[in-house]
């Protein structure tokens, strides 16, 4: 039981992940794969978040009369992870843009039939 | 230093040969000049090694405890000599060759030639086995342009084959086998008695001897034999050269070197596979011999007696008796003025009459005089008869197979000499006792002279050579004895 | 000033440097900015490796944090060796770029071209010098991004696709190594690679610290190509502009096999990788599968760029077979090769982008007779593939050797023979495109090319030098990777 | 007193709940985008808005307040435009409200 | 109270992922993406993280959802059906995820206070800062001073990603002064748009100042800053904000902030100290962290706010030249 208590969070958060991993994996469009990409890092960072988290503590805002705060390092490290998510994300689509000038197509069975005709 | 120049010489020539490949006549004295030169050097050594000194020099460490070095013992001396001095033979032979056969690239063939000769100096004077092997890959390199001169499809055919079959036995098992030794013994140089004995079991050194025999693809023990023929694509003296003396010479050289000086004969007669190997040797004799018997184009049956007469100095250097080793030293030597006198008059032929195939060389004896007498001298020389050199050697042989009281051994001496006498004295028949009115495609338009007049030279030089040795064996046997007293 | 804080300024260099690069608007300028930040670069590696030669491992803290509160930077001979590499290489490149790139690229591109190929660099020399796990994440995601955008300029459409392939399986493996940090830092609450070395033994034995341990690996090897993860390697090295391919190829993967040695040895111990998790046995089955895999299939490409491709993919199941040995003289010999690969392959990726420059086309049956054409490059791409295929006489030929006989000492003779064997397929596989340059008549339709211009000739040749120099006098590149070996084996049997 | 401002907020939160709730349900069950639009455009005034009034009891004369009149602003502002900017798009795409056609 | 909200967020947070995974129109998944990262920034929110929370909300939900929308329209909206079975995918995750859930058996509970986590680096972050820094917000201390290299890596990325973006799609930007669609129709967004350009800038400003003591700093109010500019070409059509913000000023900014960061670095280093070791900036350390610390963050703002217009610019200027 005090299992279950203890790592509900990690549990959901692990479906989540695979949840973004699936679809980067499986699915054809190219488009969809980067939002995969999305759900798994974003995912990630509540994994991070989640270990942050202290019981009964605050923000990590120091304040006279509270003495127990959540750890700050996580949070400074998803900081750093979330923008090079959106990184990653906007150069995917950039990507993702040009290859349907020049293909015509975002579907990537679309895309290899046509890299094999060349 | 002299041992350097005789490396260098020949290496740095072709840049002097690519650099005048406008003047045909300038580049073709350069290469004659070279070849000369290189014979004078390796003479000149000749005579301290006799004394008993060995002159070496070191040139780099790639590796801790690998060096590339050289260093002269009596058979790499007797090897250096046989090649330096046919290589002044051959490249008179080539320039009437290629001219008379208005050959392309003509510059590059004498590049890659010199080149050649250079490695196989390096060869010769190995002064570890690290060095030995990388001459080997580079003269297998410097070949490969030269068997494959002609440029058709069937000369890169075969251009593939040779570059497989030979770089393919040294990397994976020659190599393979280096590096074992390296790692068991910490050492790869040439040590009379050998460097293994003591540090590896029996076993173990059986499985490197066979590595090393088979891994030694130049040597062409069956069943790493069919590049030889292949090869045969390549311009008449290119064959002569390489694969009468440089090339295949080279691999027996090897087997012998390592035989002696990285095994040791004593301790290799503690070693079981040792009579399996000879075996294999004595079996490549004779296969090699029958399969000669049925060939009719004159250079492939050259080829393949090549191969049989390689594996006679493998099964004496298997003998492991000192005259066994007398015996596959002076075998290098006589059959190499033997071989190279065929091939050269194969070659003549060719140039000549434009004929590849004995059945059509009827009565040709009467038209070439000259070429077919040398043609029989070489014939009798590599089958044993006296005045020729090949009596010699076979004697020592022989000699060596009764002293290891290895009676296949001289059974199958004796049998294949039988069919050495069987597949050369019918092309001596039909050369001079057929009339050419008797052959089925004879025209009376066909009439040609002698062979263009360098090349009869060369013939003429190899033939009388062939003769003088057996009369004058002095050199070549006292290196070899010495070379046999080293092996004790 | 400088001396002291040379292990930061290694990285700080290219990275301002790149943003001042975008700034210029002419191309010429961006390229003089580009070469001459590289060749800085590598003054400094040269300097850097001197002094960890000298005086042992360097550790800098930045911002003057202590450990492990603040992040470190420590480099020790093994990543001396690779700083050395990165630098080499992109000084060598840099100079080639210049025709290639204004060939093969938009005018308006030149200027990025040159700034991501800078913050690459800084990329990849941030993840070799750093000690926190974490740092090394954010790095490695710069030269990511920027690897993929170098990759995705190339003149072919498939140049898009494949950088597409590569950002989603580069995402990936980057968010499992996030993963695994996550882990590594929930069990031990640190992110520097000293302390967590530290404490990691107590807690070696929980689940977690394993699953952290495969995610790293999995994350890594994607990185880095292991033969299953390999996928993006092929068409990104064959539509990338010819430089990118040239200096990733001897950079980038590089780079993953280095984090991988480090977490393997310096943050996960030896005892740990090899005994507990017995990864030199996968790693082991990989590379071979790698080797023969890649080998075979590298021998049935007409696109050279692609066959290459391929043969790097083998070779870098040549250097994790070192690494799987376990044993010092097999990490030592993989590092070797690691070098050594670099210099052979980027050399032969120059050969083939001049050639693609003047002929416009890299498929062996366009290549019929070139070497009349383009000697000195057809020459350097003969003596690359020598050495690749592991001739005496050439760096393909130390490495090999040194493979062979760790195998050997190790006791897995067969492993010696694949070696020696897979080194024959590559034979297979150089000498089509050989036989096509020198034994080939040109086609008649063919049109004449120009050798190549002396800016991108002198770069391979240099490379080719380095091959035979090392070739003929191994000593001293030996002896750093074997002290590299020991740093990164340390106690190991 | 402190009693009276609990259940004045409470009573605006589940207010503005309730609004919400049928704001979902209009999205849900009425028949075209228009109409929906419409059940929409109750959420944000009237459900947000009574939200953040309950909150702003709650919270009582702080910088918490300030922030939260803010926000509201913010909505009353932000919530028609975006609904009008809907309306306008669905126009310009030639999207027809449906109009009741019992007798046609 | 505060695990049940928990749990009902991460409960929501599952039906969007599925729903994400299930759906066929991309821009409806796009928007479910963008509540996702909302429902997450949220979710931060209950777990004390609330500058992660409010940078996921802009960033999340903000930008990669403008991005995401703008790349539908660049490309098509319905994806097709996959043809073949996802049997291989499926196994992958499976395994992947088995392995993350055996890895969690020996993990430290949730929330637990005596994990290594809170114990070793961290403890020491919370309780030095004060003293050494002298900025409540320990997040920001950590961020800007503590890790500050890691920092200056993300401005780099950030960096990286605009560059790409301009290599990829800023290089054919034409000139287009379209007032945008429809002039007349609309005033009222016009209207409303000029109302909020200033306080959204504002709004930027004080996030971007205020890091020190509350959730925010750079990112967030480079994000929020370029919002604005986001809401005006919205509003007023590319032409006119590229008035505004020309291309150019926007590359000069892009990386003059990235440098702004380094030269603080270099600085630091002139002065007799590390790299990055603000307490040298001035006489008394903690002045000097704060000095250093303000500059940096300025560095971060401006170069994230160019580089999400850059993107912006760039996929905005792109016309839907793919179906030929």
């Amino acid at each position: 039981m005090s299992e279950l208590l203890g790592h509900y969070n990690y549990w959901i958060v692990i479906v989540l992940m695979m949840t973004g991993f699936y679809t980067v994996i499986a699915r054809p469009n190219l488009i969809k794969k980067i939002i995969g990409l999305f759900i798994f890092q974003t995912s990630v960072f509540i994994l991070f978040i989640s270990m942050a988290k202290i019981e009964g503590g605050t923000a990590p805002i120091i304040e006279a009369g509270i003495s127990v705060y959540s750890n700050p390092l996580p949070h400074v490290l998803i900081l750093t992870a979330i923008v090079v998510s959106l990184a990653t994300t906007a150069l995917g689509l950039a990507l993702v843009v040009r290859i349907r000038q020049a293909y015509g197509t975002i579907d990537e069975d679309d895309i290899q039939v046509q890299d094999e005709e060349d | 230093m002299t041992v350097l120049a005789c490396v260098a010489l020949p290496l740095l020539a072709p840049s002097l040969i690519t650099a005048l490949h406008r003047w045909p006549t300038p580049r073709e004295a350069v290469t004659l000049l070279t070849a000369g030169g290189l014979f004078l050097l390796v003479y000149s050594l000749h005579d301290n090694v006799l004394q008993g000194a060995r002159p070496a020099i070191d040139l780099a460490e790639p590796l801790p405890g690998l060096t590339i070095g050289f260093e002269v013992e009596p058979l790499g001396m007797l090897f250096a000599l046989l090649a330096s001095f046919l290589w002044m033979v051959t490249s008179v032979y080539s320039i009437g060759y290629l001219r008379s056969h208005h050959e392309w690239r003509q510059t590059s063939y004498y590049s890659y030639f010199a080149v050649a000769l250079g490695s196989t100096m390096g060869i010769a004077f190995a002064g570890n086995l690290f060095t030995l092997f990388i001459f080997y890959e580079l003269l297998t390199l410097s070949t490969y342009p030269l068997v494959t001169h002609a440029g058709d499809d069937a000369a890169r055919e075969s251009g593939r084959m040779y570059l497989g079959y030979l770089l393919g036995t040294s990397v994976i098992l020659l190599l393979l086998a280096l590096v074992w030794t390296w790692s068991l013994t910490g050492t790869l140089d040439f040590r009379t008695g050998g460097i293994l004995e003591g540090v590896v079991p029996p076993g173990i050194a059986g499985i490197l001897l066979v590595l090393f025999i088979f891994g030694i693809g130049k040597a062409a023990v069956m069943p790493f034999h069919l590049w030889l023929p292949a090869a045969m694509v390549a311009p008449t003296p290119v064959s002569a050269l390489l694969h009468a003396v440089a090339v295949v010479k080279a691999g027996v050289f090897t087997v012998l070197k390592v035989v002696i000086y990285i095994f040791g004969i004593d301790f290799l007669a503690a070693v079981p596979a040792t009579q399996w190997l000879m075996y294999i040797a004595a079996a490549t004799i004779l296969l090699a011999a029958l399969v000669a018997l049925r060939q009719d184009n004159l250079k492939l049956r050259l080829a393949w007696s090549t191969i049989s007469q390689l594996s006679y100095i493998v099964l004496c250097a298997l003998l492991l008796t000192s005259s066994g080793i007398v015996g596959g030293a002076l075998h290098i030597v006589m059959h190499a003025f033997a071989k190279i006198t065929l091939f050269l008059c194969a070659g003549a032929i060719l140039v000549t009459t434009h004929k590849s195939r004995i059945s059509e060389m009827r009565g040709i004896g009467r038209s070439m005089p000259w070429t077919m007498a040398a043609f029989t001298v070489g014939a009798l020389s590599m089958i044993g008869i006296p005045p020729t050199g090949g009596f010699i050697s076979k004697w020592y042989i022989l000699l060596g197979a009764i002293d290891a009281r290895q009676l296949i051994a001289v059974g199958v001496i004796i049998v294949s000499t039988l069919l050495n006498a069987a597949y050369f004295l019918p092309v001596v028949y039909t050369a001079f006792f057929h009339s050419p009115e008797s052959n089925p495609e004879y025209t009376h338009q066909e009439t040609h002279g002698e062979a263009p007049l360098t090349i009869l030279l060369a013939i003429t030089v190899t033939a009388l050579g062939t003769v003088v040795l057996f009369f004058f064996p002095d050199l070549p046997l006292e290196l070899a004895l010495q070379l046999a007293g080293e092996s004790g | 000033m400088l001396l002291s804080n040379l292990p930061a300024l290694q990285v700080i260099i290219p990275l301002v440097s790149a943003p001042l690069c975008m700034l210029l608007r002419n191309p010429r300028h961006a390229w003089a900015c580009a070469l001459f930040t590289s060749w800085l670069v590598l003054g400094m590696a040269v300097m850097l490796a001197q002094r960890v030669y000298t005086a042992g491992t360097l550790s800098y803290a930045i911002g003057a944090w202590a450990t492990p509160w603040g992040i470190e930077y420590r480099v020790d001979m093994a990543g001396a060796l690779m700083v050395l590499v990165i630098a080499i290489i992109g000084a060598l490149v840099m100079p080639y770029a210049w025709h290639s790139i204004q060939e093969e690229l938009h005018k308006k591109q030149t200027g990025l071209f040159y700034t991501c190929y800078l913050l690459c660099l800084t990329g990849l020399l941030g993840i070799v010098v750093t000690g926190d796990a974490f740092n090394l994440f954010v790095f490695l995601e710069i030269s990511s991004l920027s690897s993929y955008v170098l990759i995705s300029l190339g003149s072919k459409r498939r140049a898009l696709t494949a950088a597409y392939q590569y950002l989603v399986m580069g995402t990936i493996g980057a968010t499992f190594i996030l993963i695994s940090i996550g882990l590594l830092y929930m069990i031990t609450g640190t992110l520097n690679m000293a302390d967590l070395a530290q404490r990691l033994p107590d807690v070696a034995d929980t689940r977690t610290i394993r699953v952290a341990f495969a995610f790293m690996t999995v994350g890594v090897s994607i990185k880095l190509a292991l033969f299953p993860l390999h996928i993006w390697l092929p068409n990104a090295y064959t539509f990338a502009p010819s430089v990118v391919t040239a200096f990733m190829a001897a950079t980038a993967t590089k780079v993953g096999v280095y984090v991988l040695l480090r977490f393997f040895f310096t943050v996960f111990g030896f005892h740990f990788s090899f005994v507990a998790m017995h990864v030199g046995e996968i790693l082991m089955l990989l590379a071979v599968a790698a080797i023969l895999v890649a080998s075979l299939v590298a021998v049935f490409q007409d696109n050279v760029k692609r066959m290459l491709a391929y043969s790097s993919v083998a070779q870098i199941g040549y250097i994790i077979l070192g690494i799987s040995l376990a044993s010092a003289a097999g990490v030592s010999a993989g590092m070797l090769h690691l070098f050594n690969h670099a210099l052979i392959k980027c050399a032969l990726f120059l050969a083939i982008g001049s050639i693609y420059l003047r002929l416009g086309s890299v498929e062996i049956h366009n290549m019929h007779g070139l070497a009349r054409q383009m000697p000195w490059t057809m020459a350097a791409f003969v003596a690359g593939g020598l050495s690749l295929i592991g001739i005496p006489l050439t760096a393909g030929f130390i490495s090999k050797w040194y493979l062979v006989s760790a195998a050997l000492t190790a006791g897995y003779w067969p492993l010696a023979v694949l070696v020696l064997v897979s080194s024959l397929l590559a034979l297979i596989y150089i000498w089509r495109v050989v036989e096509a340059a020198y034994f080939h008549v040109p086609a008649a339709d063919m049109h004449r090319v120009r050798e190549a211009p002396a800016s991108m000739l002198i770069p391979a040749w240099l490379l080719i030098g380095a091959n035979i120099y090392i070739g003929i006098d191994a000593g001293l590149i030996i002896n750093i990777a074997q002290q590299g070996a020991a740093v990164l084996v340390g106690q190991m049997p | 007193m402190n009693l009276v401002l609990d259940i004045l907020s409470w009573v605006c939160l589940l207010g503005g709940a309730i609004f919400l709730l049928i704001g979902a349900i209009g999205v849900l069950r009425f028949p075209d985008f228009y109409t929906r639009l419409h059940a929409v455009s109750i959420c944000d005034t009237l459900g947000a808005g009574l939200v953040l009034l309950g909150l702003m009891v709650q919270g009582g004369l702080s910088l918490v307040t300030v922030k939260l009149l803010l926000m509201f602003y913010f909505m009353i502002f932000t919530g028609p435009t975006a609904v009008h900017a809907l309306a306008e798009a669905a126009l310009q795409g030639k999207l027809k409200p449906l109009v009741n056609d019992r007798e046609s | 109270m505060e695990y049940l909200i928990d749990i009902v967020l991460l409960g929501l947070l599952m039906i969007t992922g599925f729903a994400i995974v299930r759906m066929r129109s991309l821009l409806a998944v796009a928007m479910l993406t963008s509540i996702y990262s909302l429902l997450s920034a949220s979710l931060f929110v209950v777990l004390d993280a609330v500058d992660v929370a409010l940078t996921e909300a802009a960033i999340g939900a903000g930008i990669s959802t403008i991005l995401l929308l703008a790349a539908v329209a660049l490309t098509t909206d319905e994806e097709q059906a996959p043809r073949h079975t996802p049997l291989l995918p499926l196994i992958v995750v499976i395994t992947t995820g088995a392995a993350l859930i055996y890895g969690t058996v020996d993990m430290p509970h949730y929330g637990d206070p005596a994990s290594p986590v809170h114990r070793h680096v961290a403890a020491t972050y919370l309780h030095d800062t004060p003293g050494e820094i002298g900025v409540p917000n320990v997040v920001t201390s950590v961020l800007a001073s503590y890790r500050g290299y890691d920092t200056l890596g993300e401005v780099t990325v950030i960096f990286t990603a605009g560059a790409g973006v301009l290599a990829l799609l800023g290089y054919r930007t034409r000139r287009r002064n379209s007032r945008g669609p429809g002039n007349r129709k609309l005033v009222v967004l016009r209207v409303i748009a000029k109302l909020f350009f200033p306080l959204i800038l504002l709004f930027a400003l004080y996030i971007q100042f205020h890091g020190d003591y509350g959730p925010g700093g750079g990112f967030q109010a480079g994000v929020i800053f370029a919002t604005g500019f986001i809401l005006y070409a919205l509003a007023f059509g590319l032409g006119n904000a590229q008035r505004v913000i020309p291309h150019r000023m926007l590359h000069i900014m892009m990386a003059v902030g990235v440098l702004i960061y380094a030269s603080v670095g270099i600085e630091s280093m002139l002065l007799g100290g590390k790299f990055l070791e603000y307490r040298v900036l001035a006489e008394d350390p903690v002045t000097g962290q704060h000095l250093g610390i303000m500059l940096i963050e300025l560095g971060v703002g401006i170069t994230v706010a160019a580089v999400m217009l850059i993107i912006y610019y760039g996929f905005v200027s792109q016309q839907r030249s793919g179906d030929m």
